[in-house]
């Protein structure tokens, strides 16, 4: 415990401080004041999370322990099994700490000009505070459990920012989508956790849990001797999987990769902060932060491996045939985030190369993947439209957005020097190094497509003639907007030369290779290059009906059809074949019985009383025959 | 073979008159008849008692005590009865029993 | 002199009746306060010797905390029953008040002696005095159709179970050599004769109660007798049933009571669901509360479940819950009765708007014989239903609460005509005398107070602990 | 004259009377002496937290009292004493919170039906003398006197609904009176056997937990018992009196209905069943998780058809109580406790839908989901509200429910030693599911309600809350974020009471406190 990171818990509790007091009392009276307070919060987040990056590394230059800032028992289930919030540090959370507060306060800053005009901002400016919050928190969490809230608190705040246009029907089913498809994912993740806890009290039972910790602690259900107990109760694999769900849900990997695109719907900022820089990546960091774990079986990792390299691939080639900019953003996203997994999945204890890298690809990806979105933005501020076709020609009038946009979609295509180069080579390198050839193929694959369909977007975009009259008419956006766009661009072109992977080391790190063959920048490089140069060819001068997909084009632009399987499930199976039946059941036959058994009642109410015929002689027969009856009685029973 | 009747013919006797009674009670349509049936019930039970006191409890006269009891109780029933027979006679110029169902079920 | 209440009530009785063939027309409205009154003498001698026994007639007559207790509430119903009809304007017209009150009276001395014989004989005697001046009272409304009915169908019934009775008891007689109840019950061993006497006894209890299956006349009886004496007939006579029914099963044959355990609760499971479903679809009230009663009659006899008579003190108080209860029902449905002439339950539409105190009354009267809390009817229900428990009949329990439920579901019935359904047009709020806000006051306390405050049970219970040791040593 | 505890039960009561005795014509006094009423009652039942808090402190009680429950603020009065019954009234910790929020619910309830007309004289008379009874179940501890209180509690519903209510209100109020008292007839029968069973016959709950009853006496007494708290709790398949009665009812009773009363049933079989019959229970168990399991998601998939958002709350409430059999029956620490808090937590959100639910249809004059669309704009203070309680429901973390359910979830998950552990894992994996599906209805009820365009035409009037509603809203969404933010102040005041619960099952769990 190291008392000078004490005050660590300052960077999750101010957003969430501004998010009570801007959502109680700011924001019901002016808008303006919400925004301003919301992003100084942030801003004072950020600087706080930038001094204890700066303290943490230098401290610790090569892979540091893990330390418990701050932490209180928050709620006792039982004796020995207690939900803590904290604050752990450790290389990654303090890197993501980073990440978080750079980027949303970048966000927060953009968002001050871009919502200026928009009635609803106090709102907006809240749920963007509340999301910083939880995003931090997720990021600190020092166990399990506070993941799991957290978790879904950004959920919650990912709906409620992709639902703020709530009067558009469409931002409203996406913003369910989005929250039932991750909250469908998050059931695993919590019978992950229900199976760890249960299983580490086991452990904890026989094993004992070392001073300090408990049984939900990652420290704890990381530990060596926690994850061999596990292993041996062959139930390592399975709890893992159920994990790596949860965060496959969350980081939009296919199967569950349907909610994202949708989430556009959100305002842009929002999309650039939730659904490309942080929350999305939250799956990527919870399989990083239970890597030994995961490690612990190899079954589980090869899983998040194969499911990673497919996502990658199936993105990107979807990402080639989208016409709306952010959606291509978004399935570049997608795309990305499958490189982050399957690095993450080639990774091995005794050869982390793949955690590293992933973790480095995450770390630039927030930036350019940001200023991306960021700069859609403004083009579509400036354009009141998604559509590239309905763009062109901006490179002139938006000067400085182009610029940008320019940096991140090189960084992104891979070209050295920018940030993105560094970071997928070494993804690559790692997919060869532990002998995963096919992967290394779909990475470098993916690689020049990712160059291909950002240099689609950014020519038909940018380069060429207006094609519409808004775009004829577009104008730079204003200072407050275009500030995250140049800082976030510095960033883009410098981030590779930070000394990432330097930091989040393993400390298992066996020493081999961490540098892929001699020849694998020059490919990958290469890749791009061509990516780059198709697209151009091809978009270079686009023909008129460009926009409208034929063939087996639509099979891509309709993602494979892959929304239309959900909505079959659900719509066509679960809601008139579940859910239909069950309360027909219950009005038919659950309820049936109840007033069945009152109508019986009734009804046998009217039959005894015909027996009342009004006949006195019939009641003297019945009197009679009682007295038989009951003489015959005496003589069966008591004889 | 005696033809002195003993406890078990007088017991016949009166069995017969009370299943007669009974008979009665459950077949005549008038209410009259049905009154009849009920006091050759009624009577049958009296002479119960007498035989009972006679054979079985010869030195007390309880039962005997008891038929009396039991005849003045079926003359206050009879003229009772009758008495309501007379007034529903007034109303209905019936008292045909079979009749009387205005309240049933 | 501990016999002096019956010697008040007969006074009172022959009092009543001549001097109501001499009293000018006028003057007879005293008639009722001087029955009254006498009933309170009565009551009030009662309760100054109520924890006392003796005997009389060398042992004919006895006197115990038991049949004080029997007494009181006797008393307490024909009071009820007097207070009723006082001031009743439609029941005035048509009646002869001077015979009307010394009949009641009379019947009061029949029910009181009743409980006090300790023969056949006087037992008879005195259940036909209790029993035969009701056929008349059945039958007061002269002309009624109704009336008339209900009293034909009642004496030939009745003279019917007095045969059967009477059968019995000459087998019983048969089988000992005598009329005394202890003898009988001593001498009482098992052969086919003595089950024939037996069945036919009860045959003759269960007419006095109104149990299943002898409890036919209940409904036509209850629906054609005037209003009053259906409201003495369901109190005061199924009382004296009980009181009969204790001569038999405790007087007579307690040694036997314990094997007898399934026919008591064969007919109390009988009684209270037939009275139960056959009340769900009455539509006169006065019908409806026949069958209500009927299955009050099953729940009553649960007491007698148990080799120990300790279900005395239970079913005693829940008697004198009836009694109140009962008779606050019966305030109200004469009380309508009296002011419109209707007894059906879709008369009662509204009567919550119109005369709230009175819709209140009668709920609460409701529910206490549904038996729900804090209501006395839910305490008395309790004890009786303890009872069986604690005789391991946890069924029996089971079938009487499932009942009670089903009970509640036509008592709410009534309470939703008068609660939910709107009155019917030009209904306006009827006047109440101020002798009816008497009973009813009296009654609605006895029905909210008899549960909550444990006076009372714990009184019944100590008295009947001597009797219950007497009992038992026996 | 009186202890807290008795004042605690006959405020309400006076309250009722006071309000009778006002004169008919004066419609606004009877809310106000209402208000006053329930206001009183929230400081004295603040007074009576506040004492046990001192005197269980004071006791050192923090580790409860071993097998028995220990009461506080005991008062015991001879009553019928022959028959070993008393009036004997205590608080243990749940009992404490249950009366929390008993007071909390009925405050509110008070503030939202501010605008009662028709015969509001009755209807406040009649909604605090239910309140008499849920408060007197939540503190007898005599087996007679809870009955009473119990059934006290249940009949005046009929005349709420019958009266006051919506809808075929004749049917449902009998339909749910009717139900509710049949369950309350196995529970006499169970109460008469419990007290004949014992060495001495008495109904003192505390003397009766001293004596273990013979195996084959529970086996058969126990599921008569919780089946007879089942059905007020909702239990599969005896649940169908609650939708129809919630969606027939007037708003105050809703709330009170489905927030406090449905608890009478978990509090029951909590505190007669698991408590007195331990032994039963283990054998029921596994009957009992199935018919929960089932409860959970049946309710949550079927509220998913509603239309009608009474329905769909009462749907929802179905699924949510099965979360506290759910955990009664895991038969552990984790899960009792959860049940416990998730009565208190069910509580309060299912009384925040009620209440808003009633605001919504005295503006729209509609239930209906479907016709409904894009409020939120002219209603933001309820559609915040109801998001807030509908993410409640969700198990959002934050928010109390989530509290509550990750307690049932573990409870259910670590099982007990009497069952198959494979068993209960696989049910209360079946359980998490449900999860999904409440997100489903809740979101998309909510959705259709709030979101989406707004029919100017129809809708376009309308106003948002006014302070009365607001109060009473406002306190419950606060109740809701308290609960969630901070549970370790909720479960200081429950656990300590609840270890006599466990220790009579012989847990598990609690023998590892070394851990």
């Amino acid at each position: 415990m190291d008392a000078g990171f004490a005050y660590a818990w300052l960077v999750p509790a101010l957003p969430l401080l501004s998010f009570a007091i801007v959502g109680l009392f700011i924001a019901p009276r002016s808008r303006q004041a919400a925004g301003l307070v919301a992003t100084a919060s942030v801003l004072a987040a950020t600087v706080i999370a930038v001094i204890i990056a700066a303290q943490y590394y230098v401290a610790f230059p090569s892979g540091g322990d893990a330390i418990i800032a701050w932490s209180f028992a928050w709620l006792e289930y039982a004796p020995g099994l207690t939900a803590t919030i904290g604050v752990l540090l450790d290389p990654i959370s303090v890197l993501l700490l980073v990440v978080v507060t750079v980027v949303s306060l970048l966000v927060h800053i953009y968002s001050l000009g871009y919502m200026a005009d928009d009635p609803g901002s106090g709102r907006y400016f809240t749920f963007l505070n509340l999301f910083t919050f939880s995003m931090l928190g997720l990021v600190v969490a020092p166990n399990i459990l506070q993941m799991f809230i957290c978790w879904e608190l950004v959920g919650v705040s990912s709906f409620l920012l992709i639902g703020y246009y709530y009067q558009k029907p469409s931002a409203v089913a996406a913003s369910k989508k989005a929250f039932i498809v991750t909250r469908f994912a998050d059931v695993f993740f919590l019978i992950g956790i229900l199976l760890l806890g249960y299983q580490g009290f086991q452990v904890a039972a026989t094993v004992g849990v070392p001073d300090g910790m408990q049984v939900f602690d990652f420290l704890f259900l990381t530990a060596p001797s926690t994850v061999g107990a596990l292993g041996d109760a062959s139930l390592l694999t399975i709890a893992m999987v159920l994990v790596f769900i949860g965060a496959a849900g969350k980081s939009a990997m296919f199967p569950l990769h349907i909610w994202l695109p949708d989430a556009m719907e959100g305002p842009t900022p929002v999309s650039a902060l939730i659904h490309a820089a942080t929350m999305v990546v939250a799956g990527i960091y919870l399989v990083a932060r239970l890597f030994p774990a995961f490690a612990g079986s190899a079954d589980a990792l090869s899983v998040a491996m194969i499911v990673g390299a497919f996502t990658c691939l199936f993105a990107a080639v979807i990402a080639c045939t989208q016409n709306d900019i952010k959606r291509v953003l978004a399935f570049s996203t997608l795309s990305q985030l499958g490189y982050m997994m399957f690095a993450l999945g080639v990774a091995t204890l005794a050869s982390p190369l793949g955690y590293a890298a992933s973790l480095f690809h995450l770390f630039t990806h927030a930036f350019f993947k940001a200023l991306l979105f960021l700069g859609a933005g403004a083009v579509i501020h400036a354009v009141h439209s998604n559509s590239i076709w309905e763009m062109g020609g901006l490179a002139r009038r938006m000067p400085v957005t182009h610029v940008t946009f320019l940096i991140a979609t090189l960084a992104i295509a891979g070209l050295p020097p920018l940030a993105g180069f560094f970071s997928k080579d070494l993804i690559l390198a790692a997919a060869l190094v532990n002998h995963h050839p096919v992967v290394f193929a779909v990475g470098l694959l993916v690689a020049a497509l990712t160059a291909f369909y950002m240099g689609r977007i950014y020519i038909v975009a940018f380069l060429g003639k207006a094609r519409s009259d808004s775009a004829e008419k577009a104008h730079e956006a204003s200072p407050v907007m275009l500030a995250p766009l140049l800082i976030l661009a510095v960033l883009s072109l410098g981030a590779g030369f930070i000394p990432v992977t330097e930091f989040v080391g393993l400390p298992s790190d066996s020493g081999h290779d961490h540098h892929g063959p001699a020849w694998l920048p020059y490919v990958a490089t290469a890749a791009g290059l061509a990516g780059l140069l198709i697209a151009w060819v091809i978009y270079r001068r686009p023909t008129e009906g460009e926009a409208e997909a034929t063939g087996w084009r639509v099979v891509l632009q309709r993602q494979f059809y892959s929304n239309e399987v959900y909505l079959f499930v659900t719509k066509r199976i679960i809601f008139p074949f579940v859910s239909a039946p069950i309360a027909w059941f219950d009005r038919h036959v659950v309820d049936g019985a109840v007033n069945l058994t009152g109508n019986l009642t009734r009804w046998s109410g009217i039959v005894l009383s015909r027996l009342q015929t009004g006949q006195l002689q019939t009641y003297a027969t019945w009197f009679v025959g009682g007295v038989v009856v009951i003489g015959l009685l005496f003589w069966w029973w008591v004889r | 073979m005696s033809l002195v009747p003993g406890l078990e013919h007088w017991f016949i006797l009166s069995t017969l008159f009370f299943a007669i009674g009974l008979y009665g009670v459950l077949s005549r349509r008038s209410a009259v008849g049905v009154l009849i049936g009920v006091e050759l019930m009624l009577n049958s039970t009296a002479l119960n008692f007498v035989i009972f006191n006679r054979y079985l409890a010869t030195p007390f006269l309880d039962g005997a005590v008891m038929m009396i009891f039991v005849i003045a109780v079926a003359a206050a029933e009879a003229v009772l009865a009758m008495a309501i027979f007379v007034q529903i006679f007034r109303s209905r110029h019936s008292v045909d029993i079979s009749t009387m169902t205005e309240m049933r079920y | 002199m501990y016999y002096l209440p019956e010697l008040v009530i007969v006074a009172a009785g022959f009092f009543v009746l001549i001097s109501d063939l001499f009293m000018p027309k006028h003057h007879r409205k005293y008639l009722p306060p001087l029955s009254l009154g006498a009933a309170a003498i009565a009551i009030g001698l009662l309760l100054a010797n109520v924890n006392v026994a003796a005997e009389y007639l060398g042992g004919r007559f006895v006197i115990s905390p038991l049949t004080t207790w029997f007494k009181i509430i006797f008393l307490l119903g024909g009071a009820f029953t007097v207070l009723l009809t006082w001031n009743s304007k439609r029941f005035e017209r048509i009646t002869a008040p001077g015979e009307f009150f010394s009949i009641l009276l009379f019947t009061q001395v029949g029910m009181m002696c009743l409980i006090s014989s300790t023969d056949l004989a006087s037992l008879y005697i005195s259940l036909e005095l209790s029993t035969i001046p009701l056929f008349a009272l059945a039958a007061w409304k002269r002309g009624d159709k109704y009336s008339g009915e209900a009293g034909i169908k009642y004496v030939l019934y009745g003279a019917l179970a007095s045969a059967l009775l009477l059968y019995g008891f000459g087998l019983l007689y048969a089988s000992s050599g005598s009329l005394d109840l202890r003898v009988v019950g001593d001498t009482f061993t098992a052969t086919p004769l003595a089950w024939i006497a037996l069945a036919l006894v009860i045959s003759g209890v269960g007419f006095k109660l109104t149990l299943t299956p002898f409890h036919f006349w209940a409904a036509d009886v209850y629906q054609g007798a005037p209003t009053p004496v259906t409201a003495y007939l369901s109190v005061a006579s199924k009382a004296a049933g009980l009181a009969f029914m204790f001569q038999i099963f405790f007087g007579m044959f307690g040694a036997q009571l314990a094997e007898w355990q399934w026919l008591i609760a064969a007919l109390a499971t009988a009684s209270m669901t037939v009275g139960n479903l056959i009340a769900i679809i009455q539509r006169n009230i006065k019908r409806f509360m026949a069958f209500s009663s009927i299955s009050q009659a099953g729940y009553l006899i649960m007491g007698f479940i148990g080799p120990y008579p300790e279900g005395a003190p239970a079913m005693l108080f829940y008697m004198l819950i009836f009694a109140f209860t009962n008779m606050a029902v019966f305030g109200v449905i004469m009380w309508y009765d009296d002011e419109t002439g209707r007894t059906d339950i879709n008369d009662y539409h509204g009567l919550s708007k119109t005369n709230p105190v009175l819709a209140l009354v009668m709920l609460l009267a409701l529910f206490s014989l549904a038996g729900v809390p804090p209501m006395a009817g839910f305490v008395g229900k309790f004890f009786l239903f303890s009872i069986a428990a604690k005789a391991g009949m946890h069924w029996l329990v089971a079938v009487a609460a499932i009942n009670s439920t089903i009970s509640l579901f036509y008592y709410l019935r009534i309470v939703r005509a008068m609660y939910i359904e709107t009155p019917t047009e030009g209904q306006r709020r009827l006047p109440v005398s101020p002798v009816m806000q008497t009973t009813l006051a009296v009654t609605t306390a006895g029905v909210i107070f008899l549960g909550v405050i444990p006076l009372f049970y714990n009184l019944i219970e100590r008295h009947l602990t001597d009797w219950l040791r007497w009992f038992a040593g026996w | 004259m009186g202890g807290p505890v008795t004042w605690l039960v006959i405020l309400p009561l006076i309250t009722a009377l006071a309000i009778l005795a006002v004169s008919s014509n004066r419609t606004h006094v009877f809310r106000w002496v209402a208000l006053v009423g329930t206001g009183l009652h929230l400081l004295l039942t603040g007074f009576v937290t506040w004492q046990y808090w001192v005197q269980a402190s004071r006791d050192g009680a923090t580790t409860g009292d071993g097998l028995f429950t220990k009461l506080y603020l005991v008062e015991r009065v001879p009553w019928f004493e022959s028959l070993g019954i008393q009036y004997l009234v205590g608080v243990d910790g749940v009992s404490v919170a249950m009366i929390i929020l008993t007071s909390i619910v009925i405050f509110c309830g008070v503030l939202v039906s501010w605008h009662v007309v028709e015969r509001a004289k009755e209807f406040f008379a009649l909604l605090l003398i239910l309140v008499t009874g849920v408060f007197g179940v939540f503190v007898s501890f005599d087996l007679f006197l809870f009955f009473i209180f119990y059934e006290l509690a249940v009949l005046p519903m009929y005349l709420l609904i019958g009266i006051w209510g919506t809808g075929p209100k004749e049917y449902s109020a009998m339909k749910l009176t009717i139900m509710l008292m049949a369950s309350s007839a196995l529970i006499l029968v169970g109460i008469l056997a419990l007290h004949h069973g014992a060495p001495v016959p008495t109904f003192d709950l505390t003397q009766l937990a001293q004596h273990s009853y013979p195996l084959a006496f529970q086996s058969w007494v126990f599921p008569v018992i919780f089946i007879g708290f089942g059905v007020i709790g909702a239990l599969y398949p005896f649940h169908t009196w609650s939708p129809d009665g919630h969606a027939s009812a007037p708003t105050a009773v809703s709330m009170l209905h489905a927030g406090v009363l449905m608890k009478l049933g978990g509090y029951g079989a909590l505190r007669v069943g698991i408590y007195l019959l331990p032994e039963g229970a283990k054998e029921w168990a596994l009957v009992f998780m199935i018919l929960t399991t089932i409860n959970i998601l049946y309710g949550a998939l079927a509220a998913i058809r509603q239309k009608d958002l009474k329905y769909f709350t009462a749907y929802s409430s179905v699924s949510h109580c099965g979360f506290v059999l759910f955990g009664l029956v895991a038969l552990n620490s984790i899960g009792i406790q959860g049940a416990v808090i998730q009565m208190f937590s069910h509580g309060i959100m299912t009384a925040l839908f009620f209440a808003l639910i009633g605001m919504v249809y005295g503006r729209t004059h509609t239930r209906m989901i479907p016709e409904m669309g894009g409020l939120g704009v002219r209603i933001p203070w309820l559609a915040a509200c109801f998001y807030i309680g509908g993410l409640a429901s969700l198990g959002l973390p934050g928010l109390f429910g989530f509290v509550a359910e990750s307690h049932v979830f573990l409870g259910g998950f670590f099982g007990n030693p009497w069952i198959d552990t494979t068993l209960t894992r696989t049910l209360t994996i079946i359980a998490t599911l449900s999860i999904v599906v409440t997100a489903v209805y809740v979101l998309r009820g909510l959705g259709t309600v709030f979101q989406g365009p707004l029919d100017e035409a129809r809708f376009g009037h309308l106003t948002d809350a006014t302070l009365t509603e607001r109060l009473g809203s406002g306190i419950l969404v606060a109740v809701l974020a308290i609960g969630g933010l901070v549970p370790f102040l909720f479960l200081d005041l429950i656990s300590p009471s609840l270890v006599p619960f466990v220790e009579r099952l012989g847990d598990a769990l609690i023998r590892l406190g070394v851990l």
